[in-house]
């Protein structure tokens, strides 16, 4: 298979997973949207390292891997949070980010 | 690393040091605050004497020069050194600040701490701009003593305060922006003629640029010290700065921060863009002419006796920049010494003001009225900064606006004719304000038991009494000062005058640099 | 000669003026008359002092200079604090510690009791030291210096009691016409100093500059005259810029005689005869000088005719009379000038003194309708007042008739017929309103209010000694000044002292002789016409106790009304200059200007910046979600760029 | 060659599996989905040479951030709350529809067909031990700030879900 391929394959999943955040409205679901783009572009970091012949890719698979984590866990505390004060995980109930 | 070698720096310095220590006097124990920043500046006054002990007044150059590296990368240096200019800008600044923090004494009655220590940040800023050689150096302070000033008016200041401010600001960065371009440009210019780079002044003024290069650089610096000065018809933002800014900070604001703008002028836009600057003179002049008899006619009309104040700046610096702009050795000693006179008796009428504000907490001039009687000491000391305003003879205003008009007729007789009629405008609308508030019968009851002068108060305005009289009486130990500078930035301007066409600047009737008769 | 006490001439006056003013209050009354009054009797004796001195030297080189220090430097210009005295400026000093010290004197019985005694006498000091510095300086520079400085004075003099708005209106007015006139003396010194550049010669020195005249053409010579004189016009109240001086009766009486009569307002005259050496060289200015002098001592006096205040009617004669001097100075006669300047100082200053004691008499009262009848309830002030206008009116062995028939005398000899007419019939105007306010102030029945009437006293001595001894010096003033033709009379050869004094001075115009039979015709005619006035006065006023405001009320009801507001020139000046000006002021320049167009400008980018604001803040929905797409946007345009480009 | 079908099979399993989280109308659902990518994903490492990577991926995305997701689902009944599903708005379609165009045409442009290298020389190529080498040899400062963020991520979440006392 070749590397195109792979780096087609993983914008197409980038770009679905673009499309959940955008659009969707539970919020729950924006997140795991979230982690699936994150998730393309570690497709991306391997074919790459493959490519590549070098282990450099991986490693940022690492890192993002990690910083997925903690991202994860931060936002589902706020989703518990928000969920806790405003009852709601509609996301377009949430617009005190307006000016 | 010896006292003198440094001299300068710990000029400029030592109130900021006075900051850190002040900043551990508990906020509550006001009068520790208040004592401590006034012993600072007191000392920081007298380690300014320093420099007029050893300063050589026959010796060209700068003097008690300092250059280390800053930021070698970019080639910015911390030079520091000044000439007669400079010196008695500086000693204006150490001399007010004293008075300034003690004239502030019962008038700031909310957050002492930090308006005080902000007066020191400032009087840190105000030294570092008259010292600085390296035009990066320059900027920095340039701006760094816009930030207290802006909190002053800011915080301490009247009901509109937070609009005074912030226009000031604007202003002000506005021109400065413009400014740093033109320095930035200046800076790979010298590169790109010489293969070295620098922020160095000195060096600086060797560069010689094209016309069409000189003139936007000359605009940009030009513009911003015009807004400074201000000159017409740059000047709105300062009768709202001063009227809502507290005593203090008027005082400061036109004594010392005003005269950065015509500073500028001498020591930057004109000596560095020579050729520019010959363009742009004749309109300058007229623009500075236009500046004089606008704001005397506008300071006529006023019922607020600190916008009045304001106005009448207006028209008393357009005196300076005339001068700076008739090019000759009286005209340009005439106008440093005036802006020292404008500092002194400015900055007094201000504090006068205040203190009749701290009384009534007005400053219309309807609501005065009579006052002389109640106030005699008051109105005696107002009389005689009143007259040193409007240039009696015998008070110092009359020796630099004598230099300046008789330099100016020189230059063209009709800028001296045009300007002389703010001589009259002057009397007009000082004596009218004079008899406004202190003649009369007292018919407003809330004049009938004012109390006079206290004996701070006093304090307070006979160091600068002492000095109108003294400029006024017997000027020359600061004319000697000058004289060196402004020679200096008449040879700098100067040569170009000469090719580009005498007769714009030369009426036939001008002199040819006359010998002095023994 | 160089000496050192001349400064000391200074000094006095000066700290007198410190120590009235710094702690005058807490020494009392009799403390500061005495502080005041021993610090200008000491400049006196050092003035006749030097006096002898210099009458001991030879004719020619009468001259004691006295260098104090230098005042400014700046590049080639240098003015030094420099101190000049010749025969010129001793009859100047003379004059002004003379008179001014009887007039201290009498100002210690005049102001006794007011509330601000020490005030007034640290003001007369200074006035006395600026006076002095201005006939004392040897340079134009330092004259202006002095120049000012009366000005000051007569500025915080005349708004002695600043109470009252027409005192404090009247002192304003005063500073700031007088301001008008410095303009033009500044701009014709500027204007001298850079034609002395433009030679290479860098002075404003008097003697440098006499003897260096001759390199400047007399066109610029002719502009500077007249620019000079326009500062001479506001200092010594001629025409167009007299209207401050009758304002200027608001002051203490003390005052209007010393400032307003005697010293000050001669600063005009001084100041032209001290630029002799370039008038001589600007006859054009001269004439100028010559014809506004006989025009204003002709239209000061038709006002003066029907006055009712009698400082008023003073102050209009004072005018007239300055016309006098500028005519004689115009006309190149210069010491005729001076020697006006000095009879005028003694009889003037008398007349006004006078005045003071009437109306000290009258507890206050200056409307001579409200008076009448005094001659024997005040018979010093009487005495004295009638010795000084039979002075003023130019009757033949008082001074005034020497000094002005010299004035006459000489307009008509260097051809300026209408100038002398005009002199002439002033003369006839002056003596018939001066013994108007006599008949009408001590001759007649009495209009005094009853109030007035039972206190009417004789002033104390220290008043009345001043009086005499002025009225002595009027009487016999003259003699040192007796024109050659009467002195041949008697077969006193050199008999013009006076004359034959300054002459060193004065550069001379070209003489002209006159026959000697015109020149008595002259004396004659102005004798007849001093005496006509005289009797026309008497007429009019005590033989047929005609009602003259009301007759020439109802004859000639437009004349009489031009005449008694002063031909409305203070109104024309409102309404042509001040007006417009602060019309234009407020409400164009400020109001349009400042507050729409510049500050409109400013404010309006604001306005538009923040509206543009507002608009535009309409796309922040808070929609994390818009976001995210339009940062993505961004984001794959600046990639498709780099990429597809 | 059978490596090259399975890619296939597992890269169109991944987007129908992408499809579907990102689609269904069930919070549930989705995030089973997602685990059903995560699974794909790790297979398609273990085939492009990152054996290690493949394991983490299992371990720490199921088993612990699938978990996560379902508990926190579970716990708040998130699933019954949500109304409606997806904004429809043709032109934030329309615009993703653009972004993938210029991106695929981005693509195309710049690069021609690129192959993979056939033959793989290095032995263990993503093997725990190599990554381990390089982790703590070239990437040893990354490393210790992404354990950093990872200290700071528990703080925070523990921190915003923690019952102030004072309330």
């Amino acid at each position: 298979m070749s590397y195109q391929l792979l780096v087609i394959l993983s914008f197409v999943l980038f770009v679905i997973g673009m499309i959940g955040v955008a659009m969707r409205r539970n919020i729950i679901i924006v997140l795991i949207s979230l982690e699936l783009m994150l998730n393309a572009v570690n497709i991306l970091f391997v074919s790459a390292s493959k490519y590549m012949h070098t282990l450099d890719g991986q490693m940022f698979v690492i890192m993002v891997i990690t910083i997925a984590a903690a991202e994860t866990a931060i936002a589902l505390a706020l989703v518990v949070k928000v969920f806790k004060t405003v009852g709601m995980v509609k996301i377009d109930d949430l617009k005190k980010l307006k000016w | 690393m010896g006292f003198k070698e440094n001299i300068l720096s710990i000029i400029i310095f030592l109130p900021l040091l006075g900051v850190l220590l002040g900043a551990f006097i508990p906020k509550e124990n006001k009068s520790a605050i208040k004592w401590f920043t006034l012993i600072v500046s007191l000392v920081e006054f007298i380690v300014s004497l320093f420099l007029v002990i050893h300063f050589d007044s026959s010796s060209t150059g700068m003097q008690f020069t300092e250059k280390y590296a800053w930021i070698p990368v970019y080639h910015i240096q911390y030079q520091l050194g000044i000439d007669g200019l400079s010196l008695l800008l500086i000693l204006l600044t150490t001399f007010l600040t004293p008075l300034v923090l003690l004239g502030s004494w019962t008038y700031i009655k909310k957050r002492e701490k930090e308006y005080y220590l902000w007066f020191l940040v400032l009087e840190t800023g105000m030294i570092g701009v008259f010292a600085s050689l390296d035009l990066i150096l320059f900027y920095v302070f340039w701006e760094a003593m816009l930030i207290p000033m802006y909190i002053i008016i800011g915080v301490w200041g009247g009901p509109r305060r937070i609009y005074a401010a912030v226009k000031f600001f604007i202003y002000t960065m506005f021109g400065s922006l413009l400014m740093l371009v033109a320095i930035i440009y200046l800076y790979f210019a010298y590169g790109s003629q010489t293969g070295t780079y620098t922020f160095d002044l000195l060096k600086l003024y060797n560069l010689s640029l094209p016309m069409s290069t000189q003139i936007w650089l000359f605009a940009a610096f030009a513009l911003s010290f015009a807004i400074k000065v201000p000159i017409f018809p740059f000047h709105t933002w300062l009768p709202d700065a001063h009227v809502e800014a507290p005593t203090g900070g008027s005082v400061i604001l036109a004594g010392v921060l005003l005269k950065m703008g015509t500073y500028g002028y001498m020591r930057l836009a004109m000596p560095l863009f020579p050729i520019a600057a010959n363009a742009f003179l004749p309109y300058l002049a007229v623009l500075a002419i236009i500046g004089i008899i606008y704001g005397a006619l506008v300071a006529m009309m006023q019922p607020d006796i600190k916008k009045l104040v304001a106005y009448s700046s207006v028209s008393h610096l357009g005196f300076v920049i005339l001068g700076l702009m008739a090019l000759n050795i009286e005209s340009v000693d005439g106008a440093v010494l005036q802006m020292i006179n404008h500092g002194l008796s400015t900055g007094a009428l201000f504090m006068l003001v205040g203190m009749l504000y701290e009384r009534r907490h007005t400053r219309e001039l309807s609501e005065f009225g009579g006052i002389a009687k109640t106030m005699p000491v008051f109105a005696t000391i107002f009389m005689v900064v009143t007259l040193s305003s409007i240039g009696l003879p015998g008070l110092n205003g009359f020796v630099g606006e004598f230099l300046i008009l008789l330099g100016s007729f020189f230059a063209n007789p009709v800028y001296a004719v045009l300007a002389g009629t703010g001589v009259i405008l002057g009397a007009v609308y000082m004596l009218r304000t004079y008899q406004k508030v202190f003649w009369g019968k007292i018919t407003n009851k809330a004049n009938e038991d004012l109390h006079d002068l206290s004996a701070r108060e006093i304090i307070v305005m006979i160091p600068i009494l002492i000095m109108i009289v003294w400029i006024g009486v017997y000027p020359k130990p600061f004319l000697n000062i000058i004289h060196n500078a402004s020679e200096s930035y008449i040879q700098y301007v100067k040569p170009q005058t000469a090719q580009q066409g005498q007769a714009d600047y030369q009426p036939s009737m001008a002199p040819q640099m006359p010998e002095r008769i023994k | 000669m160089e000496l050192n006490i001349v400064r000391y001439i200074l000094i006095f006056p000066l700290l007198g003026f410190l120590v009235n003013g710094l702690v005058g209050k807490r020494l009392g009354n009799k403390a500061v008359g005495w502080i005041a009054n021993s610090a200008v009797f000491i400049s006196f004796a050092l003035v006749v002092y030097i006096f002898i001195q210099l009458l001991s030297m030879a004719p020619g080189s009468r001259l004691i200079t006295d260098t104090v220090y230098t005042w400014i430097n700046s590049g080639s210009l240098t003015i030094d604090f420099k101190l000049m005295i010749d025969p010129l400026t001793i009859v100047m000093l003379l004059v002004v510690t003379g008179v001014g010290f009887l007039i201290h004197i009498y100002s210690i019985g005049y102001m006794h009791g007011d509330r601000s005694y020490s005030r007034f006498f640290a003001y007369l000091n200074l006035f006395m030291f600026s006076m002095l510095l201005l006939v004392l300086s040897s340079n134009i520079v330092l004259m202006f210096v002095g120049w000012e400085g009366v000005g000051l004075c007569s500025y915080l003099l005349i708004g002695f009691w600043y109470e009252k708005d027409s005192a404090a209106n009247a002192g304003k007015k005063a500073f700031i016409t007088n301001r008008v006139g410095d303009y033009g003396f500044l701009l014709g010194l500027f204007l001298l100093a850079s034609a002395f550049a433009s030679k290479g010669i860098l002075t404003l020195d008097f003697t440098t500059m006499a003897a260096h005249i001759s390199l400047i053409s007399p066109q610029i010579l002719t502009i500077v005259g007249i620019l000079l004189f326009v500062g001479a016009t506001g200092k010594s109240a001629q025409l167009p810029l007299y209207v401050w001086l009758p304002d200027a009766m608001e002051g203490p009486t003390p005052v209007s005689a010393l400032i307003h009569a005697a010293t000050m307002v001669t600063a005009g005259v001084y100041m032209i005869a001290r630029m002799n050496f370039l008038y001589v060289l600007a006859p054009e200015a001269l004439e100028v000088v010559a014809i506004v002098g006989g025009l204003t001592a002709l239209y000061a006096a038709t006002i003066g005719l029907v006055q009712n205040d009698i400082k008023r009617v003073l102050a209009y004669s004072t005018i007239s009379q300055l016309g006098y001097m500028f005519v004689g100075v115009g006309v190149g006669a210069f010491s005729a000038g001076i020697f006006h300047l000095m009879t005028h100082a003694f009889f003037k200053a008398l007349l006004f003194l006078g005045a003071g004691s009437v109306i000290h008499a009258l507890s206050g009262e200056q409307d001579m309708r409200k008076m009448g009848g005094l001659k024997n309830k005040i018979p010093v002030t009487h005495a004295v007042f009638l010795a000084a206008a039979l002075a003023i009116s130019g009757i033949p062995g008082l001074s005034g008739f020497f000094s002005k028939d010299s004035i006459l005398a000489a307009a008509y000899a260097s051809g300026h017929t209408v100038i002398w007419l005009l002199g002439f019939i002033t003369a006839l105007l002056t003596a018939f309103y001066i013994f108007r306010l006599i008949y009408m102030t001590f001759y007649g029945e009495s209009r005094l209010d009853k109030h007035a009437a039972e206190h009417v006293h004789e002033s104390p001595k220290v008043m009345t000694v001043p009086l005499i001894i002025l009225a002595v010096l009027s009487v016999i003033g003259g003699y040192i000044g007796v024109p050659q033709l009467l002195g041949n009379l008697v077969g006193w050869h050199n008999s013009d002292i006076f004359v034959n004094f300054l002459a060193p001075v004065f550069r001379t115009m070209p003489k002209h002789e006159m026959p000697v039979s015109t020149e008595s015709w002259l004396m004659i005619g102005s004798i007849a016409m001093a005496i006509l006035g005289v009797f026309f006065a008497w007429y009019v006023y005590i033989k047929s106790k005609m009602r003259p405001a009301e007759h020439a009320a109802e004859s000639l009801p437009g004349v009489y009304r031009l005449l008694l507001n002063k031909y409305y020139v203070d109104e024309v000046y409102n309404a042509i200059i001040i007006k417009p000006l602060l019309w234009m002021s407020e409400n164009f320049l400020w109001k349009i200007f400042d507050v729409r167009v510049v500050d409109g400008t400013v404010n309006g980018s604001a306005q538009v910046t923040q509206w543009a604001s507002t608009k535009l803040r309409k796309i922040q929905t808070g929609d994390f979600q818009v976001y995210v797409m339009l940062f993505l946007i961004g984001v794959i345009s600046v990639l498709a760029y780099f990429v597809l480009r | 060659m059978i490596s090259n079908v399975l890619l296939y099979i597992t890269a169109v399993l991944l987007v129908i599996t992408y499809l579907y989280a990102v689609i269904a109308g069930n919070p549930v659902y989705s995030a089973l989905s997602m685990g059903a990518a995560f699974f794909l994903t790790s297979f398609l490492f273990v085939l492009l040479g990152a054996p290690f990577l493949a394991a983490v991926q299992v371990i720490i995305y199921v088993g612990a951030m699938l978990v996560m997701f379902l508990f926190i689902i579970m716990m708040f009944d998130l699933n019954k709350t949500s109304t409606g599903t997806v904004r429809y708005k043709p032109s934030t379609i329309f615009s993703y529809f653009l972004i993938m165009v210029v991106l695929l045409i981005a693509f195309f442009m710049a690069k021609g067909v690129l192959k993979m290298p056939e033959g793989f020389t290095i032995v263990g190529f993503g093997s725990a031990e190599n990554i381990g080498f390089n982790l703590m040899r070239y990437y040893l400062l990354p490393f210790e700030l992404a354990s950093f963020i990872l200290l700071v991520g528990v703080f925070g979440a523990i921190t915003f879900i923690k019952k102030r006392d004072k309330e």
